[in-house]
């Protein structure tokens, strides 16, 4: 085995030092501006890959975890987190594949209104977060993930969501109205 | 822990007895019904909207017959499946805007998109989680801190900061509004001053001032009764009132 | 490079998680009876010499620590990362919500007094600023947020924060919220 290069040498250590995940900015802020971020955590993830910990890109940011395949040594009685209720886990659900997307349009999807903490615990997880207003019609405001979010569930990024591509291609990402306008178009032509 | 454990509260979609007693198990219709529509254990793309409507029907049924307490939202939705199924079932008329099978298709297309997230959900939760499933660094150095990450808050920390201010202020605002009225005192020295310039016997409504405000008359027409009686009182005023609730006539002794 | 084997990626992991360093029985609980635990701690110490991390056993317990000749890329300094207090963090809600906006009216609006140090905390931190003085009576300074504030917190713009409504359906008017704001009114003075 070749030993490492300084620039790889500084950017593992600041990223085993650090405790939160790190952008290749803020990497080069510590580093300094000589060092080839992007090139050495490239050359860190080869190497680590296949170790018992891993480097891992979760929303374009950094860290070391342990390998997943670890888990059953690793898991032991640590507080375990507060247990999600269904109504949380759903609402999570659809923000993370339709994100932005209002309150209102959350309920659409589940039926029912979203009940007061719902969206108080993923805020206060650090799941979710306002984002922004929608220009429409009484000005909404949406709901997006965040980065924290990514890093919790395993995610690099959003298009590593579960089934997003089959879901996105079934059309169960998109409104029922257009969905029912794709419908119509389809069979139209038969019709008269 | 996996993520089966987070559905322990919802009723189990095979458990047929469950199905009849446990109604407060759902959240809401909609959720009901993809229940039943799981049941069924054939793909959602192909299942029967008439033949869920039919089942979900018997069920608010059921749970009729065991007097069991059923919220209103599921009697409404019972209500228009009951509607629509007797729309599918008639002939077809042109004129119905939506038309049953419209209805039909979109009730079809919801149950798919909140199945579709209710599975979503689940493998999210079975992913490799951090924490749970993979863990950071148990005792980090840290990095030295760099000047803007100095003070540390977040959003959340301010907008429910922020939610607490109003809830603790917002209902403690009492407005006192000013109701216009006469003294006793200044009563007294308008019905003596007015005395003067009267010989014969006066209405006590006559010393009143010329108001428009009806409280202000009031307490006008109230302070001035007191001031009469007690300028009567100290013998330098009569009273005379025919009969009850008479006009009430004043002058000078 | 060969991959490493199933006992020491165990290991491996291991102290990495760890939260102290760790006598091989203590690991040896953790990865269990079959893993020859001093062999594979002497494996990764060779592997992990002349990286940017180092394995190192200090009084018969181990630990992962970063190459002591990068120290001076991750120097420590003791002013760690500080929370805003509970007073500051109000402080600055009710000027991002309601800016320009005076001392005084600060104060109304949280119905407790604060303390000079709290506004200069917010200003330190580069979140607040000074906006001019309100032409009325005492012409009272008035202060607002700054792009940096804007920044922190991820919003686009003041517009992006949660309305009244919102904040009531995502649970963060409880009444319970209320009454706990109402004890501290009682005790009355500003916790900075």
């Amino acid at each position: 085995m070749t030993a490492p290069g300084d620039d790889v040498r500084a950017v593992e250590a600041t990223l085993f030092a650090a405790d939160a995940p790190m952008t290749p900015a803020e990497i080069a802020d510590y580093v300094g501006p000589d060092v080839q971020v992007e090139r050495a955590l490239s050359m860190l993830a080869e190497h680590y890959a296949g170790r018992g910990i891993e480097l891992v890109e979760r929303g374009k940011r950094w860290h070391f975890q342990t390998a997943p395949d670890l888990a059953h040594i690793l898991r032991r009685e640590r507080d375990e987190a507060r247990k999600l209720s269904r109504a949380a886990v759903e609402t999570l659900a659809i923000i993370a594949y339709h994100e932005p997307v209002s309150r209102a349009e959350i309920e659409a999807i589940r039926g029912v209104q979203i009940s007061k903490g719902t969206l108080d615990v993923l805020m206060e997880a650090g799941w979710v977060r306002p984002a922004g207003r929608r220009e429409a019609p009484g000005r909404p405001l949406t709901y997006a993930t965040t980065a924290g979010f990514l890093a919790h569930f395993g995610l690099r990024s959003r298009r590593d969501l579960p089934g997003i591509d089959d879901l996105k291609a079934a059309g169960l990402l998109d409104p029922i109205d257009a969905a029912m306008g794709q419908l119509e178009l389809e069979t139209g032509a038969d019709e008269d | 822990m996996n993520s089966e454990d987070f559905f322990d509260d919802a009723p189990a979609v095979c458990e047929a007895d469950r199905l009849t007693l446990d109604i407060d198990g759902w959240e809401g219709p909609l959720d009901l019904l993809l229940t039943l529509a799981r049941t069924q254990k054939v793909d959602l793309a192909k299942i029967s909207i008439l033949a869920l409507v039919e089942q979900y029907l018997a069920f608010i049924a059921d749970a009729k017959k065991l007097k069991l307490e059923i919220a209103a939202d599921y009697l409404v939705m019972a209500a228009w499946l009951a509607y629509l199924k007797s729309c599918l079932l008639l002939p077809k008329d042109p004129e119905v805007d939506p038309s049953p099978e419209e209805l039909a298709i979109r009730l079809h297309l919801r149950l798919q998109r909140l199945s579709a997230m209710r599975d979503a959900g689940a493998r999210l939760l079975g992913g490799d989680r951090l924490g749970r499933d993979v863990f950071v660094r148990g005792a980090p150095e840290g990095l030295r801190v760099i000047r803007k990450a100095a003070w540390q808050a977040d959003l959340y920390e301010l907008i429910s900061a922020y939610g607490t201010i109003r809830a603790r202020t917002e209902p403690v605002v009492h407005i006192v509004s000013r109701r216009a009225v006469m003294t006793l005192e200044e009563a007294l020295n308008r019905v003596k001053r007015l005395l003067g310039a009267k010989l014969e016997w006066s209405e006590i409504r006559s010393f009143l001032p010329d108001t428009p405000d009806p409280e202000f008359r009031k307490s006008a027409l109230a302070s001035s009764f007191v001031a009469a009686l007690e300028l009567a009182r100290q013998g330098k005023l009569q009273l005379e009132q025919k009969s009850s609730f008479a006009p009430l006539y004043i002058r000078a002794a």
